[in-house]
């Protein structure tokens, strides 16, 4: 008969009116800048440089200044000059470390390929979204003390894939480790009676666990 | 505002008089009358500015609500100073006049638009005591009134020079003028019954309870149930509300014969949408509704100016209630609707009138008759129009390549 | 004699006067649906309610419109040109004929005793109304009725106009 | 002057310019206009005589205006269709141009 969907269609809308009171599985909506949605864990948005210690960011920061992720990146959103110097990274390796590195985040698209280009697992993709700024060419302009976060913060982001990378770079330090040990066992047997036993490597630092981090 | 209120009737039912008394009553005749009008008039602008505010913050939250969201919440508690924000946006926005536009008619044309439909509340009874101005023939200055708005949209867009405007103007007419005809033809009925055209004649008419418990609304008969629901058709058609609203169309038709518009000439038109679609409540209260009797006999002690309030509003929210479910008709369909549909319902609908006074002696089983026969009047031609507006129309199969 | 009427008269001549002076149609349009309201208020003036809404309702209404929508219809850049010296003298002799007639009138009316009654307008109830067109009248309503039907019939025929002819229709 | 002899005049002068409009513009819906006015004139004159003219039948005059109203609505709904099929054939509404009595 003429009006019956017509009729149908007022009672969903007369149902969702009501259900919106008092079911908060049709009432949604979150109050956004004061309450936040858990974001998925694969949602992944900018990228972000990784450092071992919350403490010591600068000193800590896996970058090595191999410029791949500069070669790679196809807006060209990366530029990074490398240090003169070396600096022990956390193996304790002596190692270039990026003197500059700076991300135009108004030019980033975001492609994720300078996280797969990297060799060192030393830049991770971010889950930021407010990076308003009311100047965009500083503004936007994120360098290396605004890009260097703690592994713990790449922990709570990306659980699954962090613990897997700390896994990778355990037993590549570890095969590393066995490695030297082996080579300098090799060296000691060869050299029969060195003068002096070379120092052992540096324990590994061990990988902070996933703790929220301080802020 | 007029009749003087006999001194039996509760005191709420005389505070609006009383209030005017005390504020005019110094004045000497002549200029009393001028206050008194005064008066009526910035109490309706008023009482109607401040719904038409309140109105639009309704909308959007029930609207949010029927679309499982909160609807505006920032602004003031529960987004009450939504309102007045918006106006202020509005009134701060920069107004756009096309170069090649009809400059006066561009201007004049929102004027225009809003002080007809203003002039509509002139006449609708809010109260037992509360009629702006009394006409013998209130219910034809309502519509003259209703009519003129059409050259309105006619001036905005062709004053335009757009010719998207210009499309959706005549576009607009064409929806108007055919809605005009079964609203018209909706309340002829109405007046045959009650033998007035005059408002208060109606709204009288439609006093008293029958065995104290069923009001004597025209809503309460068959031809008065179906001329309501053609009215309040014809009504969402002609203050263009969804899901008739074709003439703006703000997603498709990129806004009609607003698309020039901006700032406050395009608050102007919203705000006439708006009084013409309370205007039209109002009517359709005062036609069919009862205007401001009481449903009970023993809710009488609630002034009247709050029933017809209640019964407003409610229509109001039927409104916007219909706007939240349907999606919005092509402009085929909505003549198609007018002409084949509404149309021929109205003209039987007046025939089921006629017959219903012609019978109103008859008692006993011969009431049951009547009531039998007013029924397949109203229902009969509803389901063979019905079956041939809806012909050849089904569920809809997709076929894939 | 008051100075409401004399407004009424004024702005009802006025706006007619540029209405058939005006070169844009549509303006005469618009203008005319204003001396048509100034010709209801004169009704209202009068005290023919009545007559004054049904005045709105109709003309400016319905008729200015169908008038507006035949304006666009028939929209060509061609009709607007200025008019030819022709047209020039032609209007002259259009006005002149105009003033003689309004003279004559206006020279009738002065010279007749119209001395108006003094008394209130007569009032007439739309009860009334509707009693004497159904009763003395109803053979004119009814002839009213079938002018209407026929007239709208007509219309439609007109302007539909004879399509068979039409390239479109024998492809 | 009386109240009657200035309406009379009134709507003479009313009369007057919708015949100089009719007689003078060449656009066909001028003229129908120009119709229309003299039409409305002859309607006031029909009030003023209700309101001032000698008592007769009480609602003589408004009724003879309502169907005068009736009328003038037929009438332009077939004059305007009128010049919408000579728009049709001539493409023009220049009433100089319709010269021709086959379409």
């Amino acid at each position: 008969m003429l009006g019956s969907g017509l009729l149908q269609g007022l009672a969903v809308t007369a149902k969702n009116f009501v259900g919106s009171f008092h079911d908060p599985k049709r009432f949604v909506t979150t109050q956004y800048p004061e309450e936040k949605t858990r974001l998925p864990e694969a949602y992944r948005n900018f990228p972000f440089l990784v450092s071992e210690n919350a403490e010591d960011p600068m000193g800590t920061l896996r970058c090595v200044a191999c410029q791949i992720c500069e070669k790679e990146c196809p807006p060209q959103c990366i530029y990074i000059e490398k240090s003169k110097d070396k600096k022990p990274d956390a193996s304790g390796k002596q190692q270039i470390y990026p003197a500059v590195f700076d991300i135009d985040t108004a030019v980033c698209m975001s492609c994720q390929i300078c996280v797969e280009v990297c060799p060192f697992d030393a830049i991770k993709m971010d889950q930021v979204f407010e990076l308003a700024a009311t100047d965009r060419f500083t503004g936007l302009m994120l360098d290396r003390h605004a890009l260097a976060k703690p592994n713990s913060y790449f922990h709570q982001l990306h659980p699954t894939e962090a613990a897997e990378v700390d896994d990778r770079l355990a037993t590549e330090r570890k095969a590393a480790e066995e490695k030297a040990r082996a080579a300098a066992a090799a060296k000691a047997a060869a050299a029969a009676k060195p003068p002096a036993v070379p120092p052992p490597p540096p324990a590994v630092v061990p990988l902070p666990p996933p703790v929220p981090p301080a802020a | 505002m007029s009749a003087a209120a006999t001194t039996s009737e509760s005191f709420l039912e005389r505070a609006p008089l009383l209030l005017r008394d005390a504020v005019t009553g110094f004045l000497p005749e002549p200029a009393r009358w001028l206050a008194n009008s005064l008066l009526s008039i910035v109490a309706v602008l008023a009482v109607f500015g401040l719904l038409f505010a309140f109105l639009t913050l309704a909308e959007r939250k029930i609207l949010g609500r029927v679309q499982n969201r909160p609807g505006p919440n920032r602004t003031g508690w529960f987004g009450l100073l939504q309102p007045f924000a918006d106006g202020i946006k509005m009134l701060t926005k920069e107004d756009i006049v096309p170069r090649a536009a009809d400059q006066l008619l561009h201007f004049l044309a929102p004027v225009t638009l809003l002080a007809l439909s203003i002039l509509t509340f002139a006449v609708i009874p809010y109260g037992r005591h509360l009629v702006p101005v009394e006409l013998d023939s209130a219910v034809l200055y309502f519509f003259a009134a209703g009519a003129a708005t059409e050259l309105a949209i006619f001036m905005a867009g062709w004053a335009s020079h757009n010719k998207y405007a210009l499309l959706a103007a005549m576009r607009a007419l064409a929806q108007l003028i055919s809605y005009e005809l079964p609203l018209l033809l909706s309340f002829v009925p109405v007046v045959l019954a009650t033998g007035t055209l005059s408002t208060t004649g109606i709204v009288a008419a439609q006093g008293g309870w029958k065995w104290h418990l069923i009001p004597h609304w025209i809503v309460f008969t068959p031809w008065g149930a179906a001329g309501f629901a053609i009215f309040m058709v014809s009504a969402l058609a002609e203050s263009n509300r969804s899901p008739f609203d074709l003439p703006e169309a703000e997603s498709e038709l990129i806004a009609g014969h607003l698309t020039e518009y901006s700032g406050f000439k395009y608050a102007l038109f919203f705000m006439a949408e708006y009084f013409g679609m309370c205007a039209l409540s109002g009517m359709a209260v005062t036609l069919f509704l009862g205007g401001w009797q009481a449903p009970l006999p023993v809710l009488e002690f609630i002034p009247s100016y709050v029933w017809f309030a209640g019964k407003l509003l409610t229509l109001l929210l039927g409104f916007i209630w219909i706007r939240a479910t349907l999606p919005r008709l092509r402009i085929d369909q909505l003549t198609r609707l007018a002409w084949k549909f509404l149309v021929p319902l109205a003209l039987v609908n007046l025939g089921t009138a006629a017959f219903w006074s012609l019978t109103s002696a008859w008692s006993g089983p011969l009431q049951l008759l009547r009531w039998a026969v007013a029924l397949v009047l109203v229902a009969g031609p509803f389901l063979l129009l019905g079956r041939g507006l809806t012909a050849g129309l089904g569920p809809r199969t997709y076929r894939y390549a | 004699m008051n100075a409401v009427l004399i407004l009424i008269a004024l702005v009802t001549v006025g706006t007619a006067i540029a209405a058939m002076a005006g070169r844009n149609l549509l303006h005469s349009v618009l203008l005319l649906a204003l001396a048509w309201t100034g010709v209801a208020a004169f009704y209202l003036w009068a005290g023919a309610e009545f007559a004054a809404f049904a005045q709105v309702l109709v003309y400016v209404g319905a008729i200015s419109m169908v008038v507006l929508f035949a304006v666009l219809l028939t929209r060509r850049s061609r009709d607007e040109a200025a008019p030819g010296p022709a047209g020039q003298s032609r209007a002259l002799s259009a006005v002149m004929a105009a003033a003689a007639v309004a003279g004559v009138l206006v020279g009738a009316i002065l010279r007749s005793p119209l001395a108006a009654s003094p008394g209130p307008a007569p009032a007439v109830t739309v009860r009334q109304l509707g009693a004497e067109l159904m009763g003395p009248y109803a053979a004119a309503l009814l002839a009213v009725g079938v002018l209407l039907t026929v007239a709208l019939i007509g219309a439609v025929v007109l302007a539909a106009g004879d399509r068979t002819g039409q390239p479109e229709d024998n492809p | 002057m009386s109240p009657l002899q200035f309406c009379l005049i009134f709507s003479g002068v009313l009369f007057s310019v919708g015949l100089a409009g009719a007689l003078a513009r060449s656009n066909a819906i001028l003229v129908l206009l120009g119709i229309e006015l003299m039409l409305n004139a002859a309607n006031l004159n029909f009030i003023a005589f209700w309101r001032y003219g000698p008592a007769s039948a009480p609602a003589t005059g408004v009724i003879f205006v309502i169907f005068s109203i009736a009328v003038t609505a037929a009438e332009t709904a077939v004059g305007l269709a009128l010049v919408i099929a000579i728009h049709r054939h001539q493409r023009s509404i220049r009433l100089q141009e319709a010269t021709r009595l086959k379409g």
